[in-house]
């Protein structure tokens, strides 16, 4: 089999093998959650309970209607103590629901298993709606909306890349339940009526192929005639960005400003997968999460499942994990190339939070910005053909029109670029707010364009 | 008296026409690989700035505001004409390595732009002076600017031998991107110079009001 | 209507006036223009024939043998009491533009000498020609266009043989010497054609001149 | 602790990693891959040429430090570019030129090349090249005096066998073949000689053997030019450690050698003199003056090769390498505006389209 | 050949931006920005060559007779100023869309040296009427040329640090100074 791969991108220190060995561990004892309100990617929803109230695990806390949203669900059994206002993972203040565990109160409020195969279309949809599933490798898009769409999709592609450096949590998911990978594929083809399903595992994951090559021929949906396959893609950052998958397996292009279903695709994580299955076969909505915490200063790497709402700082108090406080630097939920770095680890692990790491003293080079040398590497690396050295030259200037013909809003922030960077530019970092610069410009002139 | 003397330095520094102004510069530099030339530039450019702007201004109420510009244009010519045929008449040799640069002095824009801002406005004498101090600002930079090329592209000052005879001439200076390069780093300097001085002023303004208070007290 | 025949009435005036002063400048230095052309002819055909007394114009009946070698001017030079030489205003292509020389030829048919008229080539290499502190000899400092001085028409005049070239300037010391090639060529038809002096020439006429120089 | 673990924490935006790669390292890559070039000049041409790469070097690095200096800005001497600058421009010129023009020139290459125009990847002109051209015209004479290598011979009677008259080939060859200047192959060609005259002028037995010759580095010339096995084996270097890329040198090479083909030069004479190899990968690939965008490089290599071969073929000088590269510098802005079609690029909508798009 | 020869003297050996000085202020000041550098150039070129169309046969059928030749200077540059007049004149009633593109720099032009050089020297070369016009064409498009190069390193060097004292006009100079280094290049290409 050819292993495919996508122009540009680079190949970091993979750093896998800190964690890569280790079983999923659950922590699921756990005493208290906060649990943001907003994780997903659309229109914020309300809290539906008060302080006080008792909540079950799995019973919903939070909704709100509209196409962009999903509800939320207590991620365990207790007294709701606060909700208010806490800082989250992307640096900003939330919304969130406190839930401390206390005697007495307990119990799973889960909903009743659904047969995907057979249902209609709007139930599965209703159903993976209902269990909040939102994109677990990333953005949180709500799943019900890009399992609607509006065009043939001719592929469904299972996202196990995990090309960041030090995330094991999909490969070790691939490797101890490949059966549910397989069946959330074959979830995923039946409700977008796709003649293929496709799971993308990088080569350094080489040992999760042939688990899954078993699961996919030991399937009954195999045996029902659907067709499911595994295939190899080079080790190479960003091979998980669904661009980069696409390109690399179909050949096609995602249009710039469009979405992958424009190619008839669906891109979905791994961890998303099984969550669905969960869903369907259990009726437990989106909980509780995989996720590897790693790092330089952390003594014990460990792949885990953790309530959603976790706080990162109550896990290591219980033990989950160890801090090497001495050496701790900077503190990352998500991988080191597309992660946020946070001022401090009491904050909650969320629906798309796939690690925490903790990075020491040698990894965290304050990097002085030097001239740019007009190397061309930032340009060699991006998987998106883009110019990184001309567009932080035109945001620069201001030249906000050259910025978008170079592709400002196509970039997908992937990092490459600064990380390949000799002179230590802040690349992406420039358009990460010349994108919001350009976005005002354009809303501006559109709203211009309306007055007149 | 004191107007007439901050007329003709104006010229000479603060708003020189080729380092501040940055008009006329062409003619100028073209003729710089030598002093001899630079200076015969300089007084050239001079006579008929000083002419055309003392015509100017003394008939500046009999010319019609509409025909302005033509007739403004047929007095610069007719002096350039004069000082092309006098140089061609008196002194041959500068006159043929100065080519075709005597008659451009015609549109040379220092000429064109004095007179349009000053001595159309202005009466004789203050003309005069202006003429005087911009001619001789233009003058002094072209010197300058050859003295520098012609020392170090040729080794000599005005013809005569200056540098030492184990002196190997670099070229580069006489060449036209010699040029260039010198006259860029003229303006630096001039800028330097004026940022300078402006700092000073800036500070002896702030101090000013200081030492005035200083005085009410005692 | 009236205002602008008033505006061209205005103009028209400057205009003339502007006219009949330049016109009377120009009567006051056309002698001295005419003049200096004159006297810079006169001097430097005194120093090709130390000799020269006066000169006639014969420039329309030389004609070039080199159609890349124009022939501007061409005198014969006359002393008080005979016939001198040939002297040539010839322009020819060199390594930036044109090159003018003045080619002076005796009776005899040797050269009195070069004189760079104009050479518009990079100072220091090609422009080397026109120094007259630059030896291609420097034991016996003779320049460049010196070294013509003497020759025979005849000779080859060709560079790197009997013609020493300028250091790094082969283009200007290839195009010069096709100049004087062509000049005293042209003028040694000449003097062919009116049967003046003798064609054969005397080799101490030339040593003489050697010597004198 | 002493103070709370929170407050010690780094905050940045994401990349979180960078690759090991700086600009020194890179321009360390370059002085390593100069080195067998560098050493063999030196072993051509002896103490004087390695008295020539320091003083070089020393003048480029103490400009640069001087002049951030006065210009309160800060020291850049770390990142190794002012060494690379250096080491090529005493590269690059006659290996005897007098030291204290080496050193101007260095300086000219720093302060006015590059400093002027804000410093490392600023500047518009290759630093080196603006110096050897700066070091042409001032000083025509010393700059194009080449000297033999040591343990150098040359059969100037083979040049004689070419000019029909004895006597003026004596006055010729006398200068030519003095002890201590000699005649470049480039000069030789310039000068009318065929390349069999040259061949035997250098004591190879056929024009193959001349290649070989050239190739292998036994002749005048610069000391960077003189081998080309050197200079592929340090461009092999840089390729594999991917500091530079295959598409300038490919393109200059190539398009040297087509053009020079087709205007009826012998190509592998013209690819093999002349500073095109060296040029092709140490100078035309220096960053901050080459395009960045791959359709650029291309092109820029073609007009550099391009305009080598007019040079050499119309000049009035055998000169031909840093002119063009210089000429080509002036296109980059230009050049850098042709780029790769971005990922998922869509034309624009028709303008019919687009009003339909817009009033919907 | 020989007109090739001309025209390529003009345009690039003896650039007359690079290498003759001539016509700097508008170099200077119309390059900031590429397609202004178009603009004004091309302007230039269409007028270049028209009044050198123009002058040339005045000089030689108009003045020469009548012995006025040393009214040259005050004639020439009447009949360009007129000219431009009656170029934007036309061009606004007649060519609207290339009035637009060329119009603003129409009056810029009237006093600009190079297209009076090209006049004078024309005539101080002894060219023909079609040698003449070739001459004209050889030494605006070098002056469009220049000006586009320099547009192109001004907008390279957009972000550039220069540092204070060069900001401004004198980099220009000095970077004007680099164009010419390389433009030596083709010193030696015409013999
Ligand atoms: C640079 C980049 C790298 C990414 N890498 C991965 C990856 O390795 N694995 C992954 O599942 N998603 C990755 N994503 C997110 C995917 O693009 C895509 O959103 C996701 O696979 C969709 O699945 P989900 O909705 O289930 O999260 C990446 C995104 C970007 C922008
Ligand atoms: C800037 C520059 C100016 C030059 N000027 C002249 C020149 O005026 N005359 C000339 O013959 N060669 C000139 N050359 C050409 C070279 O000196 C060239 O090497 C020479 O003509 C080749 O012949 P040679 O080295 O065999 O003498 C110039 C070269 C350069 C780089
Ligand atoms: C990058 C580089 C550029 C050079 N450019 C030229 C050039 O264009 N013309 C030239 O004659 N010499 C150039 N030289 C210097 C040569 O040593 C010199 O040209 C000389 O002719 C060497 O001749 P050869 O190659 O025949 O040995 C260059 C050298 C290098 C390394
Ligand atoms: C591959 C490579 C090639 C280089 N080539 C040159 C060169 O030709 N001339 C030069 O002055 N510096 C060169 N440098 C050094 C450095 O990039 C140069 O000083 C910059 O132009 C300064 O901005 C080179 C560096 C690299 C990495
Ligand atoms: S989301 Fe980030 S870490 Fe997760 S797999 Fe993609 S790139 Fe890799
Ligand atoms: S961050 Fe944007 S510009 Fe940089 S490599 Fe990724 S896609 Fe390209
Ligand atoms: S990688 Fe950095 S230094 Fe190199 S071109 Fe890109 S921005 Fe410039
Ligand atoms: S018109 Fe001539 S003199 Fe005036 S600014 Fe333009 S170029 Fe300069
Ligand atoms: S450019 Fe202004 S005087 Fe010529």
């Amino acid at each position: 089999m050819a292993i495919k791969t996508f122009r540009g991108g680079v190949h970091p220190p993979e750093k896998k093998d800190r964690s890569g060995g280790l079983a999923i561990e659950r922590w699921c004892d756990i005493k208290q959650v906060v649990i943001p309100v907003n994780q997903h990617f659309g229109e914020p929803i309300q809290p539906l309970v008060g302080v006080g109230d008792m909540v079950k695990r799995g019973q919903k806390i939070a909704d709100a209607d509209g196409r962009m949203t999903v509800p939320l669900h207590a991620s365990i059994a207790g007294v709701i103590k606060k909700i208010e206002p806490r800082a989250l993972s992307n640096n900003l203040e939330g919304p969130c629901i406190v839930i401390e565990a206390q005697e007495g109160v307990s119990g799973d409020d889960f909903m009743a298993p659904l047969d995907a195969f057979t249902c209609s279309k709007d139930e599965a949809l209703a159903r993976v709606r209902e269990a909040g599933i939102i994109g677990m490798g990333g953005a949180g898009f709500p799943a019900q909306v890009k399992l609607a769409p509006s065009k043939p999709i001719s592929v469904v592609i299972a996202n196990g890349a995990e090309c960041e450096p030090y995330l094991t949590i999909d490969e070790r998911t691939m490797i101890e339940r490949p059966e549910d990978v397989v069946e959330g594929l074959a979830i995923t083809m039946k409700i977008v009526s796709a003649p293929e399903g496709v799971i993308a595992v990088e080569q350094n994951k080489i040992r999760a192929v042939p688990l899954l090559e078993k699961a996919i021929s030991s399937s009954p949906r195999t045996r029902a005639g659907m067709k499911m396959r595994v295939q190899v893609m080079r080790t190479k950052y960003p091979q998980g960005g669904e661009k980069m998958l696409i390109t690399a397996l179909t050949g096609k292009e995602v249009p710039s400003g469009g979405l992958p279903m424009d190619v008839g695709c669906v891109v979905q994580n791994v961890g998303t997968l099984c969550a669905m299955v969960e869903a369907f076969r259990d009726g437990k909505p989106l909980i509780e999460r995989g996720l590897t915490i790693s790092g330089g200063a952390c003594k014990k790497p460990v792949n885990v499942i953790v309530p959603i709402g976790a706080l990162v700082s109550d896990l290591v108090a219980a033990g989950a994990t160890q801090v090497n406080e001495e050496s701790l630097r900077k503190v990352i939920f998500g991988g080191p190339l597309m992660g946020v770095a946070v001022p401090n680890y009491a904050i909650p692990v969320q629906k798309n939070t796939s690690g925490v790491l903790f990075l020491g003293k040698e990894e965290v080079r304050p990097a002085e910005e030097e001239p740019c040398i007009r190397c061309g590497r930032c340009m060699r690396a991006c998987g998106c053909r883009l110019s990184p050295a001309l567009l932080a030259v035109a945001i620069e200037t201001g030249d906000y029109r050259e910025a978008e013909k170079i592709g400002l809003l196509d970039c997908i922030e992937c990092g490459t670029c600064a990380y390949v960077c000799p002179a230590h530019r802040q690349l992406v970092q420039k358009f990460r707010v010349g994108k919001q610069v350009l976005r005002t410009i354009k809303q501006k002139e559109k709203e211009a364009q309306n007055a007149r | 008296m004191k107007n007439l003397w901050k007329i003709f330095k104006a010229g000479l520094i603060f708003e020189n026409p080729l380092l501040v102004l940055m008009i006329g510069i062409c003619s100028s530099l073209a003729v710089t690989s030598n002093v001899s030339n630079g200076l015969g530039m300089g007084l050239a450019m001079t006579f008929v700035l000083l002419f055309s702007e003392i015509f100017i201004s003394a008939f500046r109420k009999v010319i019609p505001n509409g025909a302005r510009l033509p007739i403004f244009i047929i007095i610069i010519a007719a002096f350039t004409t004069i000082v092309d045929l006098v140089m061609k008449a008196y002194f041959p040799a500068l006159s043929k390595s100065m080519g075709v640069f005597i008659p451009l002095i015609v549109v040379n824009c220092i000429i064109m732009g004095r007179v349009e801002a000053f001595s159309s406005k202005q009466k004789v004498l203050p003309s005069i002076f202006d003429a005087l101090g911009m001619g001789l600002g233009y003058t002094w930079v072209l010197i300058v600017i050859s003295a520098v090329r012609e020392l170090l592209g040729n080794g000599t000052f005005a013809g005569i031998q200056v540098m030492p005879a184990s002196y190997t001439p670099i070229l580069f200076f006489i060449l036209p991107p010699g040029g260039f390069l010198i006259f860029g780093l003229l303006m630096a300097a001039n800028n330097g110079i004026k940022s300078a001085l402006k700092k000073r002023e800036a500070r002896q303004a702030k101090q000013l009001p200081d030492m005035r208070e200083a005085k009410e007290n005692a | 209507m009236k205002s602008s025949v008033k505006l061209g009435l205005i103009l028209a005036i400057f205009a003339a006036t502007a006219c009949a002063s330049l016109a009377i400048v120009y009567q006051i230095t056309k002698p001295a223009i005419e003049a200096q052309e004159g006297q810079a002819l006169a001097s430097s055909l005194k120093e090709l024939f130390p000799e020269a007394e006066s000169h006639e114009d014969i420039t329309s009946a030389v004609t070039s043998t080199d159609p890349s070698v124009t022939i501007q001017n061409a005198f014969l030079v006359k002393s008080a009491l005979a016939p001198l030489g040939v002297a040539i205003k010839a322009t020819g292509a060199s390594y930036k533009g044109p090159a003018t020389l003045l080619v002076g030829v005796r009776l005899d048919r040797s050269i009195t000498g070069v004189r760079v008229l104009d050479l518009s080539d990079t100072p220091g290499l090609g422009g080397n020609a026109s120094n007259a502190t630059y030896y291609v000899n420097k034991e016996n400092k003779i320049t460049f266009p010196g070294q013509f001085t003497g020759k025979y028409i005849t000779d080859k005049f060709e560079v790197k043989s009997d013609v020493i070239p300028i250091t790094a300037a082969t283009v200007t010391s290839k195009a010069l010497t096709k100049i004087v090639k062509t000049a005293s060529a042209s003028a040694g038809a000449w003097l062919e054609s009116m049967a003046l002096g003798g064609a054969a020439p005397s080799a101490t006429s030339g040593a003489s001149v050697k010597e004198g120089q | 602790m002493p103070d709370k673990p929170e407050k010690s924490l780094y905050l940045s935006s994401s990349p979180h990693a960078y690759s090991p790669v700086s600009t020194s390292s890179l321009m360390l890559s370059v002085v390593l891959a100069l080195i067998p070039s560098t050493v063999y000049g030196i072993y051509l041409y002896g103490i004087s040429a390695l008295l020539s790469v320091l003083v070089s070097i020393a003048s480029a690095v103490i400009g640069e430090y001087l002049f951030r200096k006065i210009i309160k800005a800060t020291t850049t001497i770390t990142d190794g570019s002012a060494v690379v600058t250096g080491l090529l421009i005493a590269l690059i010129v006659p290996p005897k030129t007098p030291l204290w023009m080496v050193a101007l020139g260095a300086l000219f290459a720093i302060v006015v090349a590059k400093q002027f125009f804000g410093g490392l990847g600023s500047n518009p002109f290759n630093p080196a090249l603006a110096a050897r051209a700066f070091l042409l015209m001032s000083f025509p004479a010393a700059m194009t005096t080449w000297t033999m290598p040591n343990g150098m011979t040359v059969h100037a009677d083979a040049l004689s066998a070419a000019s029909q008259a004895a006597d003026a080939t004596a006055a010729a060859t006398s200068q030519i073949a003095d002890a201590t200047s000699a005649a470049t192959p480039l000069g030789l060609i310039h000068g009318h000689y065929t390349i069999p005259q040259i061949a035997q002028y250098f004591g190879a037995e056929d024009t193959a053997g001349l290649y070989r010759q050239l190739f292998l580095g036994f002749r005048p010339g610069s000391m960077g030019e003189s081998s080309i096995l050197l200079i592929l084996l340090g461009g092999l270097l840089l390729l594999s450690l991917g500091v530079i890329q295959w598409i300038i040198p490919v393109s200059v090479i190539g398009s040297t050698f087509i053009f020079s083909w087709l205007l009826g030069l012998d190509p592998i004479f013209t690819i093999l003199t002349g500073g095109v190899m060296f040029a092709a990968f140490f100078m035309a690939t220096d960053y901050s003056t080459r395009p960045l965008t791959p359709i650029g490089q291309a092109l820029y290599g073609v007009g550099i090769g391009l305009i080598i071969v007019i040079i050499r073929k119309f000049g009035g000088y055998p000169e031909g390498v840093t002119y063009s590269i210089l000429i080509m510098n002036i296109l980059t802005p230009y050049l850098n505006k042709i780029r790769t079609k971005k990922y998922g690029y869509v034309a624009p909508l028709k303008p019919a389209k687009a009003a339909k798009g817009a009033s919907k | 050949m020989d007109l090739m020869k001309i025209f390529l003297v003009a345009l690039l050996v003896n650039n007359i931006v690079l290498m003759r000085f001539i016509a700097l202020c508008s170099y200077i000041g119309m390059t900031s920005d590429v397609g202004q550098s178009i603009g004004m150039g091309t302007s230039v070129t269409f007028v270049t060559v028209l009044a050198t169309a123009v002058t040339w046969p005045i000089y030689h059928y108009v003045l020469t007779p009548l012995n006025l030749q040393f009214l040259k200077i005050l004639v020439f540059i009447l009949v360009i100023a007129c000219l431009v007049q009656l170029v934007e004149f036309y061009l606004k009633k007649n060519i609207p869309g290339l009035y637009a593109a060329m119009g603003i720099y129409l009056p810029l032009i009237t006093t600009n040296c190079a297209i009076l050089a090209v006049t004078f020297e024309s005539i101080d070369y002894n060219y023909s009427f079609i040698e003449s016009i070739v001459y004209a064409i050889g030494v605006s498009l070098g002056y469009l040329l220049a000006m586009v190069l320099l547009a192109g390193v001004r907008d390279r060097m957009k972000t550039s640090q220069v540092p204070k004292f060069l900001q401004g006009a004198p980099i220009l100079f000095i970077a004007t100074s680099l164009i010419g280094i390389a433009f030596m290049g083709f010193s030696g290409l015409i013999k």
